[in-house]
């Protein structure tokens, strides 16, 4: 059973203890994240100078903003059960497209938008629909993807960015709402969308039951294979999406665009506390997670630190991060270091 | 295997990665070789030793009388260049090279951009700003490429070298080289740094990287000086007061072009040029719109 | 078998195993309080209690699973301190849990010498040792598998006869079967039963836990009940009868087991199946009218839940079938849903239930489209269905807890309750009440009378008989995906019955894998 | 049971028919991937001069024994259920220290040689710990890693390829033995030894069991959280070698080395049959997984493929590939497009 994996120690020989007080008023999930994003938060508005200005702090929001819409889509994936390293990939395409699209063949912005996250999401349902009927885990297809997507952006713009000249347009990346950035502003509605599909709609329950057991969902009539291809759909709209406010920002359609991204929106995910063996995760834990990452980021440049140190704290931070937020029952930090301390004796 | 009738050699050349430059590099190689016989098996190495020196080999088993390397390590090329020659393979150097004395010994030419040319030219452009529009003294943020490649380094060099001493502090530096990374990376350090009034940027991406978010984050105050130029930077230096004011240009298409032509030179007899050809920079600025309305209109 | 040669009531001679005072609290819950045990050397002890009463924990502390809060376990005698399972086992303790413990991807053998392969120098397995000593344990226990079997090919009975073989191959002075019939047929569990025996005559201790009292009375010597984790007793079986130990296990006094309800004959046809065939199915033709509860037996592997499987629309079949007058084409399970057909598989636990979420959703995934509107679930209509639900199947849950906080009662009953919730008007239960002690049977089992009181038609496979003639009254007969008989079990024994299932071949297991080779 | 999860096809609802003789000859496995990588091989030596050249085909093996020695290993950490990203950072880190320890501190090659394979080994054993310490998914510990790994490596070196001058040393990366390039000669060892652990001793049935069904190995006495631990050493270990090797080849220690091993070596391994979901796998399929990679790589230079069409075709076979050979029953292409079909009609 996928939970026996999530949780090894959870299997019969250890049966959840019924909930204990600590653990039911925690269905405000996410109280260890919370916890840690606080903690990032004041250390930084202590150490970093300039941390603690507006401007600061919509300028992480933009920067999250992009990764964002990949990570909330990836909640679906992961929810389910599944995963997506292609993202990084998709982004890319969907920017060389989009500006090939607008500069090469002079479509109007909005319907090369439209085009883009059509394609994007058709191409996210191929590869579905390819772990579906075959069987292949998700990593190894969206692997594949992975690399086709960088092929075909080069492909596309001969690695050469594509200018696209509209003033209008760079608004769509740089310009701001009441103050707000737009990609944030972007951002805050899938969110709340996404929040509403995964929690509210037949199409979210499915995608848990699938990840759940997806036995179970099969024999309750629940199209599992569908479910699963629609996922990757999703984040390959959100790719496609992701990829066009890029451009925007860039104000050019660029095939080196996303690499990496892919981690980082995963890393998002399971900070927010999902299970990568599906059933588990939510999409307000993921955007505490993007935002966490987001925080950690600029931190460290605003700390001036070397780009090799940053690499090694973001590992040792992030994975200190998702220790804290998968403990079963919050924050709970005494018996993680009563841990350490156990084995260390023994 | 200069016993070849000129106009039937094959050439395999290996690029860093894929970029606006190197397509420069290689598009001005393509032109070299039109109507002559001569043939390009172009491959690029995407930045990894490993994978530079597997194409390397295969060129041997290809038999290509000469391979034209843009060699990603200065130690870690040499091997497999030094299989290359001893399988009787004529080898030169474009862009970047291999360590000296590997090189005497090995390489039949070096042809490359003025890597410290292209700092100084633009710390030239750079020094004049400071002394006119900043009163003398500048405080320098620095968008790298060095950390990934040496002739970023060099870059630099030449940079700091055109500054008059004391007329500048670097107050930051970030490696940040593809423009994704680059532009949050120029956000928050003009937000670190709010006294920042001059960035640098080592490569196409991270000028360009600077030169939006100056814009984005409405930081008139700053302005950008950068290498390489592509349509896009060019573009961006059009612009009506433009952040980006000015940049030290690579002719990439030309030391593509004569990169081969030397090859194929060397293959016909003609003795190796053992010191290094410097292909100069291109000055492009701000306030010579045509020069940049030009650049444009050739790649239209 | 003679209870005399119960060594419990024997003097003097040391038990094999015991333990004093043992306690074990999982949090708040106490699943144990201060039980003693004692079982002799050559004793079949049965222990009994309903689902949660601590069975399974106070074996999980004999085997070395659990580590008990208080308690003293001494093993022929001496004060011992279980510091994990293997070392339980290096005492010469070894246990067959309830849930299946097998390596799929390994060999059966691998698998009866897991984690203490025969080697030579250097930890190199001995693999022709190996294959030998598995090929003789697997003969003790009567298994016809051959050693290179890959384990996952076997069916779950032949899976749980590799685990027995296990333990059994550790030839350790104790040995703990937790529920170990639960899924075998009744065959099979003969099988097992007489190979416990000749364990015990051997001077093995036995501790035997089951559901089944039928089994109770002709393997066990005596019987240790459980109640709410706390000692009740322990008797001589001879001196008992079932229902003094239903008395003790639930507390109270049990009434008389009800009448099967009369088969309704007027009633109209609501499931009405012609030719029906798959892999496992070679044409199986029935009728089921209203209200009807129609069993089906069969051997292990005789297609039970290959036929339920596959009018549940979740195994591509061929052949006609029609729901209320409407048929059924192209089944897919969305379909038969819709057609108001609905499956309680045979494993709830990897086919029944998501353990990860909570009874909620657990429930609710069955019927999305009911309390969904366009797409949006209405956590009004939900709950109200949620709420109904619990009313009809007469409990109060925490729908926000997760199934495995149920006992297999419960758990048994939320798949049905989604069933239910669904507005189902066929139930198709494939082993109903696997593993669930005799008062959520009997609840179940009200349950369904009521149900088909109410209307509702059920479809029932078991491999119980006592379950088979206490809810039908009416029976398919599976042997080899043929349906061998549609009988009337008001004029049909056990025994025809039993020949009917088997057929020919008697006694002998069917091997539904051939034997190939994956070294 | 974790193979549920690998094929969720194949749980009590579809079992697998009786064995059909097809089925009984496959018992030498791989018949798929076989017959794929001759496909190859043939097409490849009828299109592609020089192919079939000894001098090309050493190179090939030369070539493939860096990411072949990783594959390896990657093999044990697979079938153990886990997944390990970190091993093309934990290379450039092994390269760096090498370099650092032989240039700057003068440590003699064996010394240093063996001292990096140790802090390989340490490492990975240590990341294994704490994925089963905390109980947090290897991907993410070794996300970390990978990130950790990377910076280590720049700082040890300041991203500046340390020289390592001796000529006796580039031997062990360029060097042959009667014509055979020494890493190749090296990737045969480890394979030969590595099938030997894994198929013959008892900790390679435990890694099986671990794998398999986790709750069974721990009952059995199997010590899960070990297993699991070392078979990170594993890789740790391995990837050191590679880095070393390659350090010979390129005659310095650089941190830019081993990006993206990590996606060729699991490629490899899940070409070679092995189910990300543990419980199945085999070294000598890794290593036919590791000679197919090498192959397509090597012909599509030999094709004058460019770069971009390089992805996109790499992308698609690799795909095709895995499909191919983890068909349960070996090949059975004709049921493969039959599937195709089937679907593109309904
Ligand atoms: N790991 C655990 N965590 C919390 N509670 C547990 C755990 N294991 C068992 N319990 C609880 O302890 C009680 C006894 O469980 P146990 O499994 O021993 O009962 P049992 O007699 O074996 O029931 P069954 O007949 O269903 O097997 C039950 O209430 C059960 O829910
Ligand atoms: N594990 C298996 N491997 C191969 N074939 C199987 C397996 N299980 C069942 N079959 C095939 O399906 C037929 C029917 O099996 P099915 O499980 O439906 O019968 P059953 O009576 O429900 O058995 P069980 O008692 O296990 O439920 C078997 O006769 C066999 O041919
Ligand atoms: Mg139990
Ligand atoms: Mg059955």
């Amino acid at each position: 059973m996928k939970t026996d994996l999530a949780e090894p120690a959870a299997t019969e020989l250890v049966r959840p203890a019924r909930p204990s007080l600590l653990a039911r008023i925690k269905h405000l999930d996410h109280i260890g994240l919370l916890t840690a994003t606080v903690l990032l938060f004041v250390v930084l508005s202590l150490c970093a100078p300039y941390f603690m200005t507006t401007k600061n702090l919509l300028n992480v929001l933009q920067q999250s903003a992009f990764v964002g819409v990949i990570a909330l889509a990836m909640t679906f994936v992961i929810v389910a059960g599944e995963i997506d390293i292609s993202v990084g990939s998709a982004m890319a395409f969907a920017s060389s497209l989009f500006g090939v699209l607008v500069t090469d063949h002079g479509w109007s912005l909005p319907l090369a938008a439209l085009a883009v996250l059509l394609v994007g999401a058709v191409t996210g349902l191929l590869a579905g629909l390819v772990r579906v009927w075959f069987d292949v885990p998700s990593f190894i297809v969206t692997l594949a993807l992975f690399s086709i997507l960088r092929g075909l952006a080069q492909m596309l713009t001969d690695a050469v960015p594509v200018q696209i000249s509209s003033a209008g347009f760079s608004q769509w990346g740089n310009g701001d709402v009441f103050g707000v950035p737009v990609p944030a502003v972007i951002m805050f509605l899938f969110l709340a969308v996404s929040w509403f599909v995964l929690t509210r709609t037949t199409f979210g329950r499915s995608v848990f039951a699938v990840g759940g057991n997806p036995d179970a969902a099969r024999l309750s009539g629940i199209s599992v294979g569908r479910i699963r291809a629609l996922v990757f759909g999703l984040t390959g709209a959100a790719a496609g999406l992701a990829g066009v406010l890029q451009s925007a920002q860039l104000s050019s359609g660029d095939s080196t665009i996303g690499v990496g991204a892919e981690f980082t929106a995963i890393s998002a995910v399971i900070i927010g506390g999902a299970s990568l063996f599906g059933g588990r995760g939510s999409v307000v834990g993921t955007f505490l997670g993007v935002i966490f990452l987001g925080l950690l980021n600029n931190g460290m440049v605003l700390l001036d630190l070397s780009s090799y140190a940053q690499g090694v704290a973001r590992g040792v931070i992030v994975l200190l991060a998702v220790v804290i937020s998968t403990r079963r029952e919050g924050v709970r930090l005494r018996t993680l270091l009563g841990f350490v301390f156990r084995r260390a004796r023994s | 295997g200069s016993n070849k009738k000129d106009g039937d050699y094959v050439i395999g050349v290996t690029t860093l990665f894929s970029s606006p430059i190197i397509n420069e590099y290689t598009r001005g190689m393509q032109e070299a070789v039109q109507g002559t016989g001569v043939t390009l098996k172009i491959n690029t190495s995407d930045s990894d030793v490993s994978k530079e020196a597997s194409l390397i080999d295969t060129y041997i088993t290809q038999h290509v009388d000469a391979i034209l390397v843009d060699p990603i390590s200065a130690n870690g090329s040499v091997p497999a260049i030094r299989r290359a020659v001893n399988a009787g393979i004529t080898v030169l150097c474009y862009d970047t090279c291999i360590e000296d004395s590997a090189r005497q010994q090995l390489i039949k030419g070096y042809l490359t951009s003025d890597q410290e040319g292209l700092g100084r030219t633009a710390g030239e452009a750079a020094a004049k700003y400071i002394t006119e529009k900043l009163g003398g003294h500048a405080k320098i943020g620095i968008l790298s490429c060095d950390a990934s490649y040496a002739i970023c380094g060099q870059r630099q060099k030449g940079f700091e070298s055109a500054l008059a001493p004391g007329s500048y502090d670097i107050v930051a530096k970030q490696e940040g080289y593809v423009v994704d990374k680059a532009k949050p990376l120029a956000s928050d350090m003009l937000t670190a740094h709010p006294e920042l009034n001059l960035i640098f940027g080592q490569n196409e991406g991270s000028a360009i990287g600077a030169a939006l978010t100056v814009k984005s984050d409405q930081r008139a105050g700053v302005h950008v000086f950068g290498i390489d130029i592509t349509t896009v930077i060019a573009d961006l230096m059009l612009q009506p007061d433009p952040a980006l004011l000015f940049t030290a240009g690579q002719d990439a298409g030309k030391l593509g072009a004569d990169a081969v032509r030397a090859t194929v030179a060397v293959l016909n007899g003609t003795p190796p040029v053992k010191e290094t050809q410097l292909i100069a920079a291109v000055p492009y600025s701000a306030d010579h719109p045509e020069t940049l309305r030009a650049y444009i209109d050739e790649r239209k | 078998m003679p209870t005399s040669m119960s060594a419990s009531s024997a003097p003097g001679t040391l038990p094999a195993i015991s333990v004093r005072g043992a306690s074990k609290a999982y949090g708040s819950l106490q699943a144990l309080r201060d039980v003693d045990l004692e079982v002799a050397p050559g004793e079949v002890r049965a222990l009994l209690g309903l689902n949660g009463a601590g069975k399974s924990t106070l074996v999980k502390m004999l085997s070395g699973v659990v580590v008990p809060d208080a308690g003293v376990i001494r093993v022929a005698g001496a004060e011992t301190v279980f510091r994990s399972p293997h070392h339980a086992m290096g005492c010469g303790v070894a246990t067959v849990h309830q849930e299946l413990s097998l390596v799929p991807g390994l060999s059966v053998a691998d698998n009866v010498f897991l984690g203490r392969w025969p080697t030579r120098p250097g930890s190199v397995v001995d693999r022709r040792a190996l294959q030998d000593a598995a090929k003789q344990v697997l003969e003790r226990v009567h298994c016809s598998v051959a050693p290179a079997t890959r384990t996952g090919k076997l069916s779950i009975g032949q899976q749980q006869l590799v685990e027995i073989a296990r333990a059994v191959g550790r030839e350790s002075r104790v040995l703990i079967l937790d529920e170990p019939t639960s899924s075998l047929s009744a065959q099979e569990a003969d099988d097992l039963i007489a190979l416990v025996k000749r364990l015990a005559a051997t001077g093995v201790a036995v501790i035997y836990i089951s559901h089944r009292m039928d089994e109770i009375h002709c393997v066990a010597d005596s019987a240790t009940v459980l109640r709410d984790g706390q000692l009740v007793g322990t008797v001589a079986m001879a001196e008992t009868t079932s229902r003094a130990l239903f008395g003790m296990m639930t507390g109270h006094r049990q009434l008389e087991p009800g009448e099967a309800p009369a088969r309704p004959v007027d009633s109209p046809v609501v499931l009405k199946v012609r030719g029906l065939r798959s892999d496992a199915l070679r044409g199986i033709s029935f009728d089921l009218r209203e209200g009807e509860l129609l069993g089906v037996a069969g051997v292990l592997g005789s297609g039970r839940t290959s036929l339920l499987e596959a009018l549940a629309g979740a195994r591509p079949s061929t052949g006609a079938v029609t729901v209320n007058g409407v048929s059924a084409e192209r089944r897919t399970v969305g379909r038969m849903r819709r057609h108001g057909v609905g499956l309680a598989p045979e494993n709830r636990r990897t086919h029944g239930l998501a353990m990860s979420l909570p009874i909620r959703s657990n429930i609710l995934m069955g019927c999305l489209p009911l309390v969904s509107r366009a797409g949006v679930v209405s956590s009004g209509s939900g709950g109200r269905l949620l709420r109904q639900t619990m009313e009809r199947l007469r409990v109060h849950w925490r729908l926000n807890d997760p199934p495995s906080t149920l006992s297999g009662g419960n758990q048994q009953r939320v798949v049905l309750g989604r069933w239910l919730a669904n507005g189902a008007t066929v139930l198709l239960l494939d082993e109903p009440t696997r593993g669930v002690d005799i008062r959520g049977k009997r609840e179940i089992y009200d349950l369904l009378l009521e149900l088909s009181a109410s209307g509702v038609s059920t479809i029932f496979a078991t491999s119980e008989f006592e379950e088979l003639y206490r809810l039908a009254t009416r029976s398919l007969v599976l042997r080899h995906g043929e349906l061998v008989g549609d009988v009337d079990l008001r004029d049909t024994g056990e025994e025809q019955l039993m020949m009917l299932a088997m057929g020919e071949e008697g006694l002998s297991l069917p091997t539904r894998t051939g034997t190939d080779n994956e070294d």
